[in-house]
């Protein structure tokens, strides 16, 4: 489904559980679960390649701040990127084409599960180096401004980019562009308590994330990842608040992956099976159900037939992505410049 | 035509670009209280306002990715660099994206910026702060690397730079600044990227290079001349990536002689990919191995007697021309 | 002599060097409690505890300028990469401080540190992770780049590394780790930097690689034997900086026929300089001019049918063989 | 003069004002003002080339903080370096000597004013990327910690380097690795005000310096950079303490340059005349000397002597790397490596 308009977020102001949006969520965020699995389903399979990341855990995170969002918003994230597409409305069909590197894929099949990128959806990549792309948004954010328009940006990066110098150097640069109005972005720290194998107080000085983010004189507040209520409570009013100062702000999404931090990481040497376990127990999407069945009445044949219709979806993904052609042999060369593109080793050569 | 410096002709080139299209913006390190440690970018915080001409924090990483993000976004960002050296700190954002995020999406973004600054040796700036890039960067694809030795290219190509869709590595020469040389008046006056160009036409012996080592192959090839009747055809190549090398091989098919000059060390420097291309292209053509006069391949030290053992002068172009010759 | 894996010569390489020497240390991301993306490491933060085994946070500047730090104070730390590719961001670190430290010092300190990590294409990482560096490093004078492309050589280079006084980097072939091969069980068996190495003899064609891109090239020099008689002399230049040409030289001037593989990107590539050396050594004994058999020009694309398209493969070194010999 | 012995600085305690050794600092400063006074005169003269940034003003931060190190402690600095090699004891005639790039100079004449090293002294250099040393310090003080000694790190930087990534990395690293004791280092912030001609509250988002450095995890604290009592009143305590912890701290130290940027910075219009005029009242060497007098009695023609000695030490460095010869043409190819030297260009060729 696509973004919410504005007065869904009116409207669940106005009945905060028992509005239609919640039970859209709950059925994207359903989505965003079954086609997860179905990524590490066919990753297994060998239908997909390269790394895979997925959110489990994590989907409050990401349809919690995108239903907040207007149309026209921009998000940029890190490769654990599958959530935010589908949250901002792309095409699971596409997405799984992307990472089955079929030329029917969101990118052609050029970028695969690390550079989603749905610019008509507003999504403005899925990168790969850590960090990487924080500066990317504070200049998207920039522009906007600078274009005149109330468009704001989202930034998800995990908890372990911060303790790489563009986040540094992206933030301290979005604080001073805020100052003068000029920064309308959200960062938003997937804070998973892991960078891959390493827990947060083995990687980060200072434990408390949100707290290193007021060295940019960026305000920031930690909310509860598992918890869509929480998530877009704040959203709605940081996104507003933005929205008006051009200033940017930082929401510390205290969250979990329930899965590895790729499809490769089978061992997780660095957590124990309780742990993972525990945080289980608060799995966002049982948190959401559990709420509409209890205060709004929300069927279980309801919630059945949504978890079905998920399953379809991501099913129908997955064919969609099977019986699409390969990539054309000619995109090789293709959007590597939009003028003196490559010249191809054959042509190049001299008889 | 009207003459200008080398210096006077990019902030022209940036102001009436800045005139005609309001997407076009410039950000750097003291470029606008300061107004430019070169002095390229003076009295332009006044002429645009901080909003167009953004002083920015000692971040190079956050210029460069930032701009990208402009970019992308349908902003056409200039970055100033004070030197490129600095921009090394910035090469994950230039080379991890600004290059590639046009063919990871599938084409879905243009990405027009211009990451712009001088380079080179000369004024015992030492070891890291005297580097030259064009290897470095144009071995990568998504980005195009130019590198002007006239006041008129340094106009023409940096106006191509601004209008165009994709990141430009401008390498600026510290030591041409303040070149004199007539520009063309005509504010749609462009210089196409990868194409070289005849700076010099001769029959002996090619000289091919660009910047600053293509003025000095200039002078040689005048030098040589007058003293020695050697006519050289002198190649600028004005472009890195893409190379243009059509206009090279054709000459060599003329003069059978090439020599390749360029600033820095001789590994895996821009002269071997020169050197190599004329070769696999003119092969039957050439009378002696192409010649490659390069710095010396170690870190600029500097005490000013060092700096000029390291760097190349007119007797080593002149060594080389001799050497294909088999004059020496 | 025993059967070892590249992986687990690179391990015994770090082991062995750390029982010998307490000032050995290595540190990387995940290279800890995870024991290694690729399992280089595993076991050893058991055995040699955090002091010595430092898993870091995701700072590969960080990573890289602290053991300039602790090398500059004696201790010889070893960097891991999780992948090459992000030493990009740790560029300068290398590039600006590491590698010219000893000399603007005037030599007052030693410099003994490597940063190793693989690097390469071929299993769909796609654009930003499947990059090659050797060009990019072996530009810069201070430090030394090696490639080794077998188990042996994985473990006595490495040895050579740790041991030495210089930042080494050293780069993997991700592709390679699993490759098995008979390594010496000597623990002071070192293989030196800067000589290259027949991997195979042969007397119609010299082909000149390194890394993952040797191997391939003994596989096409068996078959092309074996299907067609021809037999092609393979040199395993191991080291990039410094180049060993003398070997080459000594085979063109008996195949007088050369091709050079590298796996990415032509322009500026590596195998741009050691074409451009060999013809200026060779160029009297040169039947056809030097062959570049490279990769294609591109962003690595993530679709697997593309990425097989990007890389080069053994009928990529066959049509090299066969284009200088005329034989195509 | 060389780095006080430990008992010194207990003197200090027993004496605030009139121990010897704050007549030693008075020299000392004296002499690094004289000194880069004459660099200036050289550098107009052509005698000096490349970039030149002098200490002008801030000789209180490299003297106050020097001055509490143990002989064997060592110093990282950027290129803003010479007070501290002075302060450090390197010879005044062979840093001038390296100025003028003369083979006598500390680094051969290879290094230049930027890249200040004197090992033999503690000082281990002198760097031109702004921020680049940081994380050099802080593995450097690892080592010193690895290698089971008491010896402790102190790493000079400006206020404009605190926003760069290199930065950020290194503080959080030296934070980490504090908490196991491992990373004795002094981090001072020169703060000077402006980043060349960048003022900090338009460099950096949060313009309380010292208070960014929480992020870290690493106590901090701010100092009258002017005051050299002060300063070296706070150096006292936390050297102890870093050496007896093995855990980072950060000393801002405000204080103010007189000079330009550097020796081109003619014009600097980013400042007022009268700011200038406002800061040079308070004068480091001022500030001692009147206190000298004042509650030391410290007379005015031990004063001039004083001043004529450092006059004349600078003159005599002056002459000293004038006569000095070249630099060798074959130290051009030293150093480099320590292995596989390069091979000159000519040499190289083939006939
Ligand atoms: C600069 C860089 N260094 C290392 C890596 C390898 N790597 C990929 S993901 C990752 C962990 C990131 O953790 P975090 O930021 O917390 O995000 P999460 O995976 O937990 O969502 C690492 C080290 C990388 N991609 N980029
Ligand atoms: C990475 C990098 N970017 C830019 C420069 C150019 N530069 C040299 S000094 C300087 C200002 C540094 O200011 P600060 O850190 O406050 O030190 P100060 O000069 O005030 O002592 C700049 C921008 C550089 N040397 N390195
Ligand atoms: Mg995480
Ligand atoms: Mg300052």
């Amino acid at each position: 489904m696509a973004k919410a308009k504005k007065e869904s977020s009116s409207a669940a102001v106005a009945d905060p559980a028992c509005a239609p949006e919640w039970t859209d969520l709950l059925r994207q965020m359903t989505l965003i679960r079954r086609f997860e699995e179905a990524t590490e389903r066919e990753f297994r399979k060998g239908k997909i390649g390269g790394y895979l990341h997925v959110y489990i855990g994590q989907e409050a995170v990401a349809s919690g701040v995108i239903s907040a969002l207007n149309e026209d918003d921009i998000v940029f994230c890190g490769y654990r990127d599958h959530a935010q597409a589908l949250a901002l409305g792309s095409d699971p069909g596409k997405i799984m084409a992307e990472l089955f590197g079929k030329g029917s894929g969101l990118s052609k099949g050029k970028g695969g599960s690390m550079h989603l990128f749905d610019a008509e959806h507003g999504l403005y990549g899925g990168y790969g180096i850590v960090g990487g792309h924080l500066t990317l948004a504070a200049g998207a954010a920039y522009a906007l401004r600078y274009q005149g328009t109330d468009r704001i940006v989202v930034c998800y990066f995990g908890d372990g980019a911060m303790n790489i110098g563009s986040f540094h150097e992206a933030m301290n640069m979005a604080g001073l562009w805020g100052h003068q109005g000029m920064c309308p972005v959200i960062f938003i720290i997937e804070n998973n308590g892991y960078a891959m194998g390493t827990s947060i107080e083995r990687h980060s000085a200072l434990t408390d994330l949100s707290a290193r983010v007021r060295a940019y004189a960026i305000p920031t507040e930690k909310v509860d990842g598992q918890d869509i209520f929480a998530v877009r409570g704040v959203a709605d009013r940081v996104v507003r608040q933005v929205r008006e100062t051009g200033k940017p702000y930082c929401i510390e999404a205290v969250t979990y992956r329930f899965s590895g931090h790729g499809a490769a990481d089978l061992l997780q040497p660095y957590r124990a099976k309780e742990e993972v376990e525990k945080h289980r127990q608060r799995d966002p999407i049982a948190i959401l159900r559990n709420r509409l069945s209890e205060v709004c009445g929300l069927a279980d044949e309801d919630v059945k037939a949504m978890d079905d219709w998920a399953t379809a979806e991501a099913a129908k993904a997955v064919k969609f992505a099977e019986e699409s052609p390969l990539a054309e042999p000619h995109e090789l060369f293709e959007d590597v410049v939009a003028e003196h593109g490559p010249i191809p080793v054959r042509e190049s050569e001299h008889e | 035509m009207s003459e200008k410096s080398y210096r006077d002709a990019i902030r022209d080139a940036m102001m009436e670009e800045m005139d005609r299209d309001t997407n076009v913006l410039i950000m750097g390190e003291d470029i606008g209280v300061y107004e430019g440690t070169f002095r390229i970018t003076a009295g332009m915080l006044k002429k645009y306002g901080p909003k167009r001409v953004i002083d920015t924090p000692i971040a190079e990483a956050g210029m460069a990715g930032t701009a990208v993000g402009m970019a992308m976004l349908g902003l056409r960002p200039i970055v100033e660099m004070m030197t490129m050296n600095f921009a090394i700190v910035a090469a994950d954002q230039i080379l991890n994206h600004a290059a590639k995020v046009r063919y990871f999406s599938g084409g879905q973004v243009d990405v027009p910026m211009v990451i712009r600054g001088p380079q080179g040796a000369g004024v015992q700036l030492s070891a890291q702060h005297s580097q030259s890039f064009e290897s470095f960067y144009a071995h990568f694809p998504g980005i195009h690397v130019v590198a002007p030795g006239t006041p008129s290219d340094a106009k023409g190509m940096l106006k191509t730079a601004i209008r165009g869709k994709d990141p430009v590595i401008f390498l600026e020469s510290a030591a041409l600044y303040g070149m004199k040389g007539e520009v063309p008046d005509d504010p749609d006056f462009t210089v196409p990227f990868g194409k070289s160009r005849v700076a010099r036409e001769g029959s002996d012996v090619t000289i091919v290079s660009y910047s600053r080592m293509m003025q000095l192959s200039l002078a040689v090839a005048e030098k040589l001349s007058k003293d020695e009747g050697i006519e050289c055809e002198v190649i600028d190549l004005r472009t890195l990536r893409p190379l243009d090398m059509e206009p090279v091989y054709a000459s060599v098919a003329k003069t059978h002689r090439a020599v390749v000059v360029q600033e820095q060390w001789k590994p895996f420097g821009a002269a071997a990919e020169i050197a190599a291309s004329i070769t696999e292209a003119c092969f039957d053509d050439l009378d002696a191995p192409v010649y490659r006069v390069t710095g010396e391949d170690v870190p600029m030290p500097y005490a000013r007697n060092l700096e000029l053992l390291a760097t190349p002068h007119e007797e080593h172009i002149v060594r080389g021309v001799k050497k294909v010759m088999y004059a020496e």
